[in-house]
């Protein structure tokens, strides 16, 4: 029978083929396709769309599927103490987590492509096949990346969108900061894919596979390893469950590049030069997701390793506070979504690191929907105010533009947490987590998950401030300038998908309301159940990717040690709420009016700080331009100098000495008969000696 | 005999293209060296050999026969292919076409010569590789010297004469190097048992072990390490190996776009090549005594190349020293003696060489237009050039590592295997270390694009920029056809590779 | 009988005496004189060694030595008028023009 | 003006050092050899009529052990009429088609057409 899962390779395949139809226009240089490729592009997402959904209705009915489809490059001896030869292989893994992402991507992209209709076609924009081509492109790398079956696929494609978040990024080459920001993008990103594609060689080095799910899959193997019932190879004189940490850390290094989370989240910000759909699909919902969707992918993997959870949640919760604090002050209206990214990323760490693996996955997926929204609206607010997007110059765009509004302003209220909205169900969790498990857990990792939950919940009331400043200088007030009196709402492509997530952002968060069922005892939290499976059966047996192996793991001795303090989540959940309406009500106390004040500039020196992102961006680019170009540069005049001067030293010697000693041919005679003379002599003493003549 | 066919045909084109006339010379010179291509690529779909050349595997297309007697040494014609040689065949054969066609624009002058000199110094590569009796392969080697020191010496930029020169030198000198030192292995250490010089009979007889005996004084373990060192600093310049590498940015800087693309294609390939056949092959236990140095001499080889490359303006001298760079790759995978190691220098060899090659000619079809190369006098060229810029971006993407295209594959394989190298100490600090390039290499990389491929147009010079000629481009689209093909399946090659070497691995361990 | 070391100094010391004068003047005629003691000093040699070890083949040979040195005279002679012709000199140090 | 070449007197006497170093090098290392007895010739053998066998390639019928020198002795004609020729070859001068009389014969005295001489060289 032909079912979902033969067709699956299709849904990476389609918007691949849309990328090679664009590019193949742009080569030819004329205008070929209607709406410069726009069309192939909403086909194949829609067609990738569908199939997901199939895909997703297939996982639902309880099948899954991990399979390697096609071997890339396999050796033929094994290495170490490992039984198997190794084999690098592409594969599809479908199980919920990633059928959910698929849908989660798949479904943006669509969306996005549609907005691109508005945003990009009816700006007039030129090199559109580019640009849809790029879509393309990503579109394919990001659903590859989540059907991956195995670390080094998945670290290929991730290496794929993060080119073509350069193209993207890029896209407007003409300018100078575009290029700039892309090449910031690219390279901070691939500082932290150095430490990921150490972690994934260590991966293969120590396990002989990196496949996520199923028997001989690395977690598995790596639990069985701590337990002493396998033998993998450990280097530089580890135990494994260091060894494991280390390369566990390692392999975060590439989570925190790509997710931006602290230090590496400075290339986010910048990221905003590219065209706001991109930042909406590839810098808000999905590829920042890749990193985290990573960690949760290989949760088995951290779930053995106590520091690396407790690194993991501390990161999070150290960069969702951090940034919240920056996205305070923030002129642009997609600098405060930027660095409301980078916090919301921050928190899904922390419901990762936290133990909390339906939370943070929870908080990814409502995440996606309402950030993507906010981007979104904010594109239709930048279309409307002519790529205008300082927010001072906005205001009473309310009125002038309703649907963006209210579907912005639902996106708000799910990203300040506010109930019911879908970002409060699952920043409530993610924090819950943390507190029980905090509290739980008698180790070092429960002091570092208190702390990790108080920063969190600090960066709750910073959330809520920023984001209703945004929304009240950006809608409220009167209108500031000419631009906002006269601003009129863009087109439906533009409207349809706004509609579309805010009824999203809206309702996702229905789908595990864990405090009600707390309270209710129905049986209400589909996603926790979707995400866990039957115990001990089906898949979550098979594959061992379910929340139950997961849940097992971290309580195991041989896990990161976990134990859970009994707390019920309503109360959790009710004070993160209180924190969150007081930012939100603070923020429209003082923006509130018809024409605010920039009260943050009262925080003087604190202000500047904040409005320079603490100077990371200084230190960072001091560390390039301040010490590696110098160093380089010494290093080319060491090189010139030393080096190659060696080289011409010797030839200067060989010239000059040649030079001198020519000389001695200096045309006369007798000099000739003399060294004649004495060369024989030297010669006759030479033998006479050597040979014991005398 | 299709071997001798080929290199004899090469060497008769070569000829010919020398006699027709300037005007027709860049058409026939393409035409002729399309002969040899056809040629490897059929052998490469008839490619039946197993094993390791060196190491009694079953050669194909092999042919022996005898030539002289050289002082109780026989010297033979002993061709033939193993999974390592022909891959290098094949590159040298598919870049030798490619540069011809990429040369139409930038040569003016002398063309028949020029041509004739290309497919002189084919002929001799394709010897060089095939040839399995020493005495006949260091013919071939020495002769592709000459082709490259009159291409640089005569069509090359304004200190021609002194890059040339010190290519010249500095390249010979350590092939003076390297003979000794294999002839006081061979001649002196080997003595009398063996009778002829062909390479694998020296490699089985070193393989036996305990019949090398001592020579002028020095005991076999000692004369081994001295030949060890005296061939590996003879090869270490051709690859080059940091600090040996200054005559590289010279040469490619000086030399016209075409030989760039050879001698970053396929003559440092050269090097490597010869330093498995020789050092790795032949005296493995050296080589894994001496282990830590030669890791960390790549490694060092990576990360200086790599910093050298951050600091250069011109572009050539970017791509010249991220030779370097990733040549120490190449050298760190050799040193690991594990599968993937040793397979994954060798298919890096042919990655870097189609990538090193790709980049030159794009930076060659740049300065066609340009007439600078300099990454200060021009900033936005997408705009007039978009496809030349758009191949150049894949190709720069492709030199940093980008997955599934060809450099992605040798890297990684280098570092799977040099990871969990047994006869590397530390092996996983060596190669974090070594990959740290892949960072740096990104940095020289997308700083170079952003100053000259994007930002607002500008030029500081009066030439008129458009887009480039079809017979410019149609060489860099094929070429990273062929990057993204071995990337996406490097079995093409990587299969025949791991046959060919796995005799090698764990040799020194 | 003379022991053969005895000839051999005497074969020595002419060939010396012929260096010495070759060393010593510069005149080209000279050269050519003391160029013919060195050669009959080999002569010496020759005819010693003959008596050592009762073989005319030595004997022969410095037949030919003669020879060899009529027909150097004859080219040096002519040698020598050409120098004189283009330096006006036989002086052997005045052509100086084939160094480095 | 003297009318023949002069014997000049600038004698270098410290290049003559190396001969006299030569000589004390040769000299002593004869005289530490020992060759032993000589072998010498027998009392009633024609040694000149040896010789002349030797030349013929007759050496059978000489009375001392002899190898033939026939072709050396051809060669060795031949080269003394090379260097004849040579000789008076270099000998003339250029260009000079009188023959090779004066330059026989004239002693070496100055030659009053040497700077015409170089015209006829270039007329020629």
């Amino acid at each position: 029978m032909v079912g979902a899962f033969d067709y699956a390779p299709a849904i990476v395949l389609l918007p691949f083929l849309s990328f090679c139809l664009a590019v193949g226009v742009a080569l030819s240089g004329r205008d070929l396709l209607p709406k410069g490729g726009a069309l192939p592009g909403i086909a194949a997402t829609a067609g990738s769309l569908l199939l997901s959904a199939w895909v997703f209705l297939t996982v639902s009915g309880g099948e899954t599927y991990n399979e390697t489809i096609y071997t890339w490059a396999a050796g033929g001896e094994a290495t170490g103490s490992l039984s198997q030869p190794l084999e690098l292989t592409f594969g599809l893994l479908l199980d919920p987590l990633s059928a959910m992402m698929l849908l989660i991507v798949s479904l943006v992209a669509l969306l996005v492509h549609v907005f691109s209709l508005g945003y990009m076609n009816d700006e007039g924009e030129t090199g559109l096949p580019r640009y849809y081509a790029g879509l393309g492109l990503f579109t394919a790398s990001m659903l590859g990346f989540v059907v991956a079956d195995n670390l080094l696929m998945a670290f290929m494609f991730f290496e794929l969108v993060g080119l073509c978040s350069y193209l993207l990024i890029g896209f407007w080459f003409r300018q100078a900061g575009p290029p700039s920001a892309a090449k910031k993008a690219f390279l901070v990103t691939r500082f932290g894919d150095y430490f990921f594609l150490i972690g994934v060689v260590a991966v293969f080095a120590t396990f002989g596979t990196a496949k996520f799910a199923g028997e001989g899959s690395f977690p598995r193997l790596a639990e069985a390893a701590i337990q002493g019932e396998a033998t993998v190879n450990t280097f530089l004189g580890l135990a494994p469950t260091a060894w494991f940490t280390v390369v566990g850390l390692l392999v975060l290094g590439g989570v925190i590049g790509k997710s931006a989370q602290f230090p590496l989240h400075t290339w986010l910000p910048d990221a905003m030069e590219g065209p706001t759909p991109v930042s909406a699909l590839i810098h808000a919902a999905t590829m920042v997701a890749a990193g985290v969707y990573l960690v949760a992918r290989m949760y088995g993997f951290y779930a053995l390793s106590p520091t690396a959870m407790a690194v993991v949640a501390l990161v999070g919760a150290f960069t969702a506070l951090f940034a919240a604090t920056m996205g305070l002050v923030k002129k642009e209206i997609k600098q405060v979504l930027a660095y409301s990214t980078i916090s919301q990323y921050g928190y899904i760490m922390l419901g990762l690191g936290a133990g909390g693996y339906v939370a943070g996955t929870f908080h990814l997926l409502t995440h996606a929907f309402f950030k993507a929204l906010l981007f979104l609206g904010a594109g239709s607010v930048i279309i409307a105010m002519h790529h205008n997007e300082d927010m001072w110059d906005m205001g009473g765009l309310k009125d002038r533009m309703p649907v963006t509004y209210y579907t912005f302003l639902a996106g708000s209220l799910a990203l300040a947490g506010i109930v019911p909205f879908a970002g409060f169900w699952s920043k409530d969790e993610v924090l819950y987590e943390a507190l029980v498990h905090g509290l739980g857990t008698t180790s070092g990792l429960g002091t570092a998950l208190l702390v990790a939950y108080g920063m969190g919940l600090i960066a709750v009331l910073f959330t809520g401030f920023y984001t209703f400043r945004m929304v009240m200088l950006t809608f409220h007030g009167e209108p500031r300038t000419d631009t906002a009196r006269e601003a009129t709402e863009p087109g439906w492509n533009v409207k349809l998908p706004l509609v579309v997530l805010g009824i999203l952002a809206t309702t996702v968060g229905f789908v595990n309301m864990v405090p009600v069922k707390d309270l209710t005892g129905a049986e209400i939290d589909f996603l926790h159940k979707w995400l866990y499976g039957t115990e001990g059966a089906g898949w979550a047996e098979t594959l061992g990717t379910s929340g139950y192996q997961y849940h097992h793991v971290l309580f195991a001795d041989y896990g990161a040690g976990m134990a859970a303090a009994n707390l019920p989540s309503y109360l959790v959940g009710l004070l993160s709420l209180a924190l969150a309406l007081f930012g939100a009500g603070s923020a429209y106390v003082l923006y509130g009016g018809a024409d605010p004040d920039p009260y943050t500039d009262k925080l003087g020196v604190v202000k500047d700080v904040l409005y320079n992102n603490y100077y990371q961006d200084e230190y960072q680019v001091w560390l390039a331009e301040g010490v590696v170009l110098p160093l380089s540069k010494a290093a080319d005049v060491f090189d010139q100098a030393v080096v190659d001067g060696v080289v011409n030293g010797v030839s200067s010697v060989s010239l000059f000495g040649g030079s001198r000693i020519k000389r001695i041919q200096d045309g006369i005679v007798t000099h000739y008969a003399a060294m004649l003379t004495l060369g024989l002599t030297a010669l006759l003493v030479g033998f006479a000696i050597y040979g014991g003549w005398f | 005999m299709i071997i001798e066919t080929l290199i004899g045909f090469t060497f008769v084109a070569a000829l010919l293209t020398f006699l027709v006339p300037d005007e027709v010379a860049n058409r026939v010179g393409a035409a002729l060296s399309l002969v040899p291509l056809v040629g490897t690529l059929w052998m490469w779909t008839q490619f039946d050999g197993s094993g390791n050349a060196l190491t009694g595997g079953t050669l194909a297309f092999e042919t022996q026969f005898d030539l002289f007697a050289l002082s109780g040494y026989q010297v033979q014609w002993f061709t033939g292919l193993d999974g390592i040689s022909l891959p290098l065949v094949v590159l040298t054969a598919f870049l030798t076409t490619l540069a011809i066609v990429s040369a139409w624009t930038p040569i003016d002058s002398r063309q028949s010569q020029f041509y004739g000199l290309m497919l002189f110094m084919e002929a001799n590569l394709l010897g060089m590789f095939t040839a399995l009796d020493f005495f006949v392969w260091f013919v071939f080697w020495e002769a592709t010297l000459l082709p490259m020191y009159f291409l640089i010496g005569v069509w090359g930029g304004p200190r021609r004469k002194y890059a040339a020169i010190k290519f010249f030198v500095y390249t010979n000198v350590a092939s003076l190097l390297m003979f000794v030192g294999f002839v006081a292995l061979t001649f002196g250490g080997l003595g009398d048992s063996i009778d002829t010089l062909s390479l694998p009979e020296v490699a089985m007889a070193l393989d036996a072990g305990g019949n090398v005996s001592s020579f002028m004084g020095l005991a076999p373990g000692t004369l081994k390490l001295v030949a060890f060192l005296a061939m590996f600093v003879g090869f270490a310049v051709k690859v080059p190996v940091a600090p040996l590498h200054t005559w590289l940015p010279d040469a490619h800087v000086e030399a016209p776009t075409p030989a760039s693309v050879m001698l970053a294609g396929v003559l440092l390939k050269m090097g490597t090549y010869a330093m498995l056949r020789f050092n790795f092959t032949m005296l493995p236990d050296v080589a894994s005594d001496l282990a830590i140095l030669i890791a960390a001499l790549g490694a060092f080889s990576v990360i200086y190349g790599a910093i050298l490359a951050l600091a250069q303006e011109d572009l050539k001298r970017i791509v010249a020293y991220s030779s370097v760079s990733s040549m120490g790759y190449v050298l760190l995978g050799l040193i690991a003696f594990t599968e993937f190691g040793v397979a994954g220098a060798t298919f890096q060899m042919i990655a870097h060489g189609l990538i090193s090659g790709l980049m030159f000619m794009a930076v060659g079809v740049i300065y066609n237009t340009t007439h600078t190369r300099m990454v200060g006098d021009m900033s936005g060229l997408a705009d007039r050039m978009p496809v030349t810029v758009g191949i150049f971006v894949a190709g720069a993407f492709g030199y940093m590592g980008l997955p599934l295209m060809a450099g992605f594959a040798g890297e990684y394989f280098i570092f799977v295997g040099s990871f969990h190298s047994t006869v590397i100490p530390s092996a996983p600090l060596f190669t974090a270390a070594a990959m740290f390039g892949i960072v740096i290499v990104a940095g020289y990389l997308l700083l170079a694009m952003q100053r000259t491929l994007f930002g607002p147009f500008s030029l500081d010079a009066d030439y008129e920029v458009g887009a480039a000629p079809f017979h410019d481009v149609a060489p860099l689209a094929v070429l990273l056809l062929a990057v993204i093909a071995l990337g996406v399946a490097p079995d093409l090659f990587f299969d025949m590779i791991l046959n060919a070497i796995a005799p090698l691995v764990g040799g020194g361990a | 009988m003379v022991p053969v070391e005895y000839y051999l100094v005497l074969s020595a010391a002419v060939f010396s005496i012929g260096l010495y004068g070759l060393l010593t003047r510069e005149n080209a005629l000279l050269f050519l004189m003391s160029v013919e003691l060195m050669l009959n000093a080999a002569n010496i040699n020759f005819v010693a060694f003959s008596l050592q070890w009762g073989n005319l083949t030595g004997q022969v040979m410095s037949l030919f030595v003669m020879g060899l040195a009529a027909a150097e005279v004859a080219v040096g002679i002519g040698i020598i008028l050409v120098l004189y012709r283009n330096f006006k000199d036989v002086d052997v140090t005045v052509p100086q023009s084939m160094r480095w | 003006m003297v009318s023949r070449p002069e014997l000049k007197e600038d004698t270098n006497y410290v290049n003559g050092l190396a001969a006299s170093v030569l000589f004390v090098v040769l000299a002593a290392v004869f005289l530490t050899a020992s060759f032993g007895e000589s072998a010498g010739f027998p009392e009633d053998a024609s040694l000149v009529a040896g010789i002349g066998y030797a030349l013929m390639d007759l050496q059978s019928m000489a009375a001392v052990s002899v190898e033939g020198f026939l072709a050396s002795f051809e060669i060795i004609g031949l080269v003394l009429v090379v260097a004849t020729v040579a000789a008076v070859t270099l000998a003339r001068r250029q260009g000079d088609s009188a023959g090779l009389s004066t330059a026989l014969t004239d002693g070496g005295r100055e030659e009053p057409r040497s700077s015409a001489s170089d015209e006829t060289e270039v007329e020629n």
